[in-house]
Order: structure tokens, then C-alpha cells, then sequence
């Protein structure tokens, strides 16, 4: 049950041109540093990336649009990024925006094998348009489908050889509903530890949803809005 | 009339004890400043947190914790985290109270537009269409005109919506008003506005029944 | 955001004749004991329980049962129960059996704000009988819909005053799906502790959900299939 | 002819390295004692465990850790906890590799009837409808033939069915078997029984292609 890979060039073996990937974070809070750059340095282009946010110029999928290798953006906020924009006005780049909630829900449901699921999110707004309605107990529904890819990566703070992994505050985020979406799931942590280690009542995601773990070489974890207060 | 912090104040009188409130960017996110002396409000940031304090002490931001504002802040005894399909299972499932966010334009049957703008680069809608559509309670904090001087409180909207139908409350810097059945019913003037002048602003129907008080802030 | 209510008593207040329960627990593993003798007591009747099983004669919901105080179970497995199967033949009792999955899940989804979804899960059976089905990827799915009740009940190991919720081992069952999923939600717990005294990171059930919590007065845990190996 | 230990002996072989897998209450239950040395596999309970070791020592006992069959049972390393919902998301979104289980009846196109008799106490499907419809690989362990000698391999199974088209191989005291698009297909004999005698006790359409090898076990 060893998923232990060495290293990120090592765990996106197989991911090639025009894939669609998952990736998880939100903003640029736990999101797989080390496999974007080797994502980067392996040059793969006309991706599809579904991800809740884009990065900022310079960091996380920031990086990957500017080397032109995102083809689509699946996202629910793409932020302020100012080569993201002028890809996008240029026509160079496709986008299709998504609610948040319903992002979530359809990585969720991609893992958890549920091909479609009703929400209200969007009903009535062009989020819905194309798509089937339905009223519940009053209330109208919009229908909507799993989200699968090639590839998820995720990211972790602690995890073990068997995939199992533990993550420390809002780094949750998308990144335990994005496990096991895709065909193989990536998962990059900063601390890596035997099978055995992890209590089995604090794993956030069990290792089945796992395929390839390893330990990032560094963790920038950059901060987007750094909000202090001083000290009294 | 108010300013931002006013809105803010007044909208922290709908406020109850117990309540789990999500506040959305801008101006909700003030409210948190004024809530009442003894109540206990929780609040709930979408990217997976209950119990969202204030923004750390300098020196000490973390990275891994931040809000749905990608700002760092900190975490109240008694909170927890969660991942985002938990987080909108919370809000979808009605669980969450009160959403508070801004808007670009109300339509008197409750209609919501604020995500996009039809001709300008659009970011996306976030969480903002999940919030309204499941909200058990959506009070919209905004300004009652836009730069150019047009009414945000419209018989239908202009721009591509967020919700419809939702809308429960408005707070501007002039009033208080409901969305009801038959329109934007007026319930308060900020200290110092006519009705006449609200009646001004409110391109959608407005009804005014009766003597309108005036805020008490 | 004291949610902390005295008693088992207390807790169950509102919960009246004819109502519908969700209650938590697979077997007699993670069952809300408390709550249980409080409805025993408290005498209600014509009550609908949602439950994976329905307790075994003289234990969990098997003393609701010999009181006859269930009207009807949905339940997924009801087990080796003489009293069960008594009302059941006698047509006492109404039973409704779903798939453990789908009970699963639809109680998620009530909890969650998902009026319905797709599962593969009875297709073709008689679970699916009167249910819409629809192919999705060249496979065929059954329609569920959300389930909701007036109380949902559940059990955890420690809890806070705000109603978070941590459990032990096997205990997570039904009890983590269906917390939120009543109108009213009520927590019985084995420790229950000050809000700060839980970790935030491994909080498995985030306070909102739950409306009233308790501490348990004592707890059987009985086993009902002791298996053990000998001491080498 | 085997006995049950020998049919979960033949299932045992079907295990790979790295597999996860969810095994049913009765002769699939004993698959676990018969692992090839060596190889890394972890059992599934539905109930919320990954890496389900044997019965506890005697006295170790938890009531709060149980197996699907309502066993008290250990946890291995790297094993974790789960709820239901989870667990079932594992087997419906396929992360289950290889699912074994008993069964009533099973016709020559993979339909499964495993949970109810008309006329007797039906007790529920537990969790066996999710997993026959979502299981990757389904293999079914069961007698050639009921108490009465009927097959229990039939065209069509004449019981409630628990899903359809899903069992790809069954392995009986007296044989393995593929579902095919054309029927049964005989892969294996167990050791001593003859291919007529197979023949005699499958009601379905059976077919044997060449010389059938005895199982090696």
C-alpha cells in the first residue's frame, strides 16, 4: 500500500497536453506548490484546470498561465491577476465560472460517484442556462453534474505512506472534496510520516482517495491580503 | 444619511444571540465591529471556518488561515474547520442565519445582481450565488444610487443576476426597506433623510405606510 | 451559543406524538442510549424512525419497539430482532428499507440542502420501483431525495458547548450524515467540555449543526457480536 | 469439490497487491485468512473503517469498534475512520477495488439476487445494493446449488434481484465462472469435479471453451 513517490516530477508522471486537471486551494491557501512547478517545468500545455481560484501573477496557477499552458479555467473567482485578464480578453484563454458552493459539491460528487445533484444555486441566473430545473418542496433546483478529471492534486500538511492525510486549518478548503476526483489523485504534504503514525480518528482524508503521495521540497505558502492588527 | 460604518451599525441591530451569520466583502464585513454588548454571534467564512475573529496580531499571521477575503485573521474559542463542501453544505442546508453582502442593484421582487457586469472583465461570483440562494435571511448592504446617480433599487434588474427572488432586507444610506410582495417597503429613514428623498432614489415601487421613524443608530 | 440543554429530558422537548426522528449509530455502535430511555420514558407514540438498524429486543431502539411507540422504520438492515419481526408480521409495524448508501447520503443531503441526486445504488430492483432513473455516461441511475425529520439524534465522544462534536473509532457511522439533518438536532455525548478545549482541526462535526447537546447520564455500549481471539 | 474455506482460498488468488477491498458477511469474510504472503491489501468495512485488522484479543475489546457485521474487530496501521456517507462515497465513486460476496441467485447476465425471499422476514439490504452497483469487480462466493439442489446459477434469477449485470466471476465449490455476453463461462474446475458434473448443476447457459484447467490451490 506504499504510494510514496519521490518527488513532484516523479507524481505527475503521465500527465500530459490537454488533460483536464483538479486542483486544490483556495486563493493561495493550501494549494500544491511543488506540483505546479513541476507542472511548470514539464512545460504540458492546453490544460484544463479546474480550480476555485487562478493564483495571483507569479504564484500558484499564476504560474502555469503565464508559460500558456492553461487552455480553460474552471473556477468560481479568478481574482485579481492581471495576465489571467489580458489572456482572457485576448480570447487566448476560456473561462467558465462556477459557484462556489456547486464547485465544491461537484468535486465532491466526481469522488463520491453521484453523476448529478440539485441545487439552488444559480437557478434563474445564466449559470443555469442549458441546464434542467426542477421544483422540490416549493423551491426551484438547478441540475448539475460531477466534476472527474485525469488528474487531482491535492495539498496536505501531514500525510503517511498510505495516502492518509491530515490538513491544519483553512487548508481544507477544496482540497478534501478534490480527493479522489480524479483518475489518480496527487497529494504533495510538508511532512510525510510511516503508516501508522496518524491517529485513525484524525485523518481528514482517508488514503483511498489517494494515489500518489510524496513531501514538497518547500512550502512558500504565500499570503495574498496579509491583515494585521497591531500588538496592544 | 450614513456612511459605511452607519450601514454597518444598522444592519448589527438585526442581529440575534445565537445567530451564525456569513458576512460577505465591503461593507457586511464591518458589521462585525458593532455587534451588541453580550451577544454571542458566530461567523461563518465560506472557505471553511466557524468562528472567525478578528485579523492577527502583527507578526503573527499564518498562511494557512485565512477568510473568504484571502485575508489572514484568527480563529474564537469554539470554532472549528471545515472543507468547502462541508462549509456549503452548511450555508445551502439553511444551517447559517443571516447573509449579509453588498449589491449592485435590487429589483422589488428581491432580485439580486452583483457579480457581473456586462462589457467589464468579470472575476466571478464566488460564493455569492450559493449565499443568496440559500439564505434564510439575505439583508443587502449597499449604497441606494451608484456613482452615475441611478437608483440600485430597480422594478426589475439590468444586470445579469445573482439570485431572484431572495433579497429579505436592504440597508442603504438612506433607509431601511423590505422587499415585499408589492415592492420596497420603507420601514426607516436615516437620521436626517425625507422620504421624499428616498422616494427619489427608489426607481422600483416603493410603499410608505404611514409615519416612517427614523433610525435609531 | 450555549447550546448545552440539562438532561436527556430536556433535550427532547417538542419531540411529540407522530413525529419523524433520524437517529445515528450502525448496530448498537454510536446509538444515542440517553435519548433513547428519555423517548422510552417520555412515552411518545406513532413515531417514524430513520435508522440504519432498529436495536435488538431489550437494547437501543429495540425499547421503543416493545413499548410500541414506532409506527414505522426506514432503516436499511433491522437485524435479528423478535420483537421487530413479531410487529412486522402482525402489521404492527411498517417497515421501509433502503440501501445503506443511499440512506446514507439522503440524510447527507438533508442536511446539506440537496433536494436530490443520482445513485446507481437499486437500480433495476425493486428499491427503485416508482423512482426516476436516468442514464448518465452510459450507466443507469436512480432519483433519492433528501431526507429530513422534526429531531435528529445522534451520539459522539466528546462535544463542546457550541456543539462541536469528535468521535471515537467506528462511532461516525450515520451519526456525522445525519447531524443537521432534523429540524432540530441533538447531540448526547460521553465527555462534554468547555468551547476552546477542542481542537479546531479535529472538530468532525462543526457546531451549526447541532442545536442541543448533553452529556450522557451513563452508557451501556453493549456488543452485539463479541468476537474475539485468544491470548497467545 | 471445495469446501468454504477452499472457495475463499480461490477468491484469495484474485486479490493484487495495493488492492482495497470490501468483503461480505459468510464465505467472503474468511478471503481475509487466505492474503498471498507478501502482498499488501486493506479491507473495507462499510461501516467506517479502512484497514480492518482481525478479532481483538480477548478482553480488548471496544464496543465503539465494530465491522459491518456488527463484529467487535482491531484497526491495522495506516487504517482510518470514517462516517457512512464517506464510506459509501469510497465504494460508489469506485475506490474500492474488488468487492466479494455471497449470493442466493445469479443469472448467466451478471444480475444479483442476494437480499430478500418472498414469504420470509426480509432483514434489509444493508449496504449489499450500493456495493453490487459500484463495485469495479464483483466476485461472488457461493454453493453451486441451494439446499433443495437446485442451481443457483440460473437464465434469470427468479428472487428479488439486489442489482443487475454487475457479477463478472463466481466461485463455488465446484467451479470458477466468468459472466460473459453469451453466459456462464467455465474458467476453472475445482480439484476432482468433472465438467458434466458443472454441466448437470448450472441451470444457466454454460460455456466451456476447450480444456478447462483444474484450480491450482
Amino acid at each position: 500500500m506504499n504510494k510514496v513517490v519521490k518527488n513532484a516530477e516523479e507524481a505527475i508522471q503521465g500527465l500530459e497536453d490537454n488533460m483536464t486537471i483538479i486542483l486544490g486551494g483556495f486563493g493561495l491557501c493550501g494549494i500544491p506548490e511543488n506540483s505546479i512547478a513541476a507542472l511548470v517545468k514539464k512545460g504540458v500545455k492546453g490544460l484544463t484546470c479546474i480550480s476555485n481560484n487562478a493564483g495571483v501573477d507569479g504564484f500558484g496557477l499564476g504560474l502555469l498561465l503565464e508559460k500558456h499552458q492553461i487552455k480553460k479555467m474552471i473556477s468560481s473567482y479568478v481574482g485579481e491577476n492581471a495576465e489571467f485578464e489580458r489572456q482572457l480578453l485576448s480570447g487566448e484563454l476560456e473561462v467558465e465560472l462556477i459557484p462556489q458552493g456547486t464547485l465544491a459539491e461537484r468535486c465532491r460528487a466526481g469522488a463520491a460517484g453521484i453523476p448529478a445533484f440539485f441545487t439552488p444555486a444559480g437557478y434563474a441566473t445564466e449559470v443555469a442556462e442549458g441546464k434542467e430545473v426542477r421544483e422540490f418542496h416549493g423551491k426551484m433546483y438547478v441540475m448539475e453534474h460531477w466534476l472527474k478529471a485525469d488528474f487531482a492534486i491535492i495539498k496536505a500538511w501531514k500525510g503517511d505512506t498510505h495516502g492518509n492525510l491530515i490538513f491544519r486549518k483553512t487548508t481544507r478548503n477544496f482540497n478534501i472534496p478534490m480527493a479522489g476526483a480524479g483518475k489518480i489523485t496527487i497529494a504533495e504534504v510538508e511532512e510525510l510520516v510511516p503508516a501508522g503514525e496518524l491517529d485513525p480518528d484524525q485523518i481528514h482524508t482517508p488514503g483511498i482517495f489517494v494515489k500518489r503521495i510524496f513531501q514538497g521540497e518547500k512550502f512558500e505558502k504565500r499570503i495574498e491580503q496579509r491583515t494585521v492588527r497591531a500588538k496592544l | 444619511m450614513l456612511d459605511k460604518n452607519g450601514i454597518a451599525k444598522r444592519i448589527a441591530q438585526e442581529l440575534k444571540d445565537g445567530y451564525y451569520v456569513n458576512l460577505g466583502i465591503g461593507i457586511p464585513t464591518l458589521v462585525a465591529n458593532y455587534i451588541p454588548e453580550g451577544m454571542d454571534i458566530t461567523f461563518q467564512s465560506e472557505n471553511g471556518m466557524l468562528g472567525m475573529g478578528s485579523f492577527p496580531i502583527d507578526g503573527e499571521e499564518d498562511a494557512d488561515l485565512i477568510n473568504a477575503g484571502k485575508q489572514t485573521v484568527t480563529i474564537l474559542e469554539g470554532g472549528s474547520y471545515f472543507d468547502s463542501a462541508t462549509s456549503f453544505a452548511m450555508i445551502r442546508g439553511e444551517h447559517v442565519d443571516l447573509t449579509v453582502l453588498g449589491a449592485m442593484e435590487v429589483s422589488e421582487t428581491g432580485d439580486i445582481a452583483n457579480w457581473k457586469i456586462p462589457g467589464k472583465m468579470v472575476k466571478g461570483m464566488g460564493g455569492a450565488m450559493d449565499l443568496v440562494a440559500s439564505a434564510k435571511n439575505i439583508i443587502v448592504a449597499m449604497q441606494h444610487v451608484n456613482k452615475a446617480g441611478e437608483s440600485k433599487l430597480l422594478p426589475t434588474c439590468s444586470l445579469p443576476l445573482t439570485g431572484v427572488g431572495c433579497v429579505k432586507r436592504i440597508v442603504t444610506e438612506l433607509a431601511v426597506l423590505d422587499v415585499t410582495e408589492n415592492g420596497f417597503k420603507l420601514i426607516e429613514r436615516a437620521p436626517g433623510v425625507s422620504v421624499e428623498e428616498i422616494q427619489k432614489a427608489t426607481e422600483g415601487k416603493l410603499i410608505v405606510d404611514g409615519e416612517i421613524p427614523e433610525m435609531k443608530i
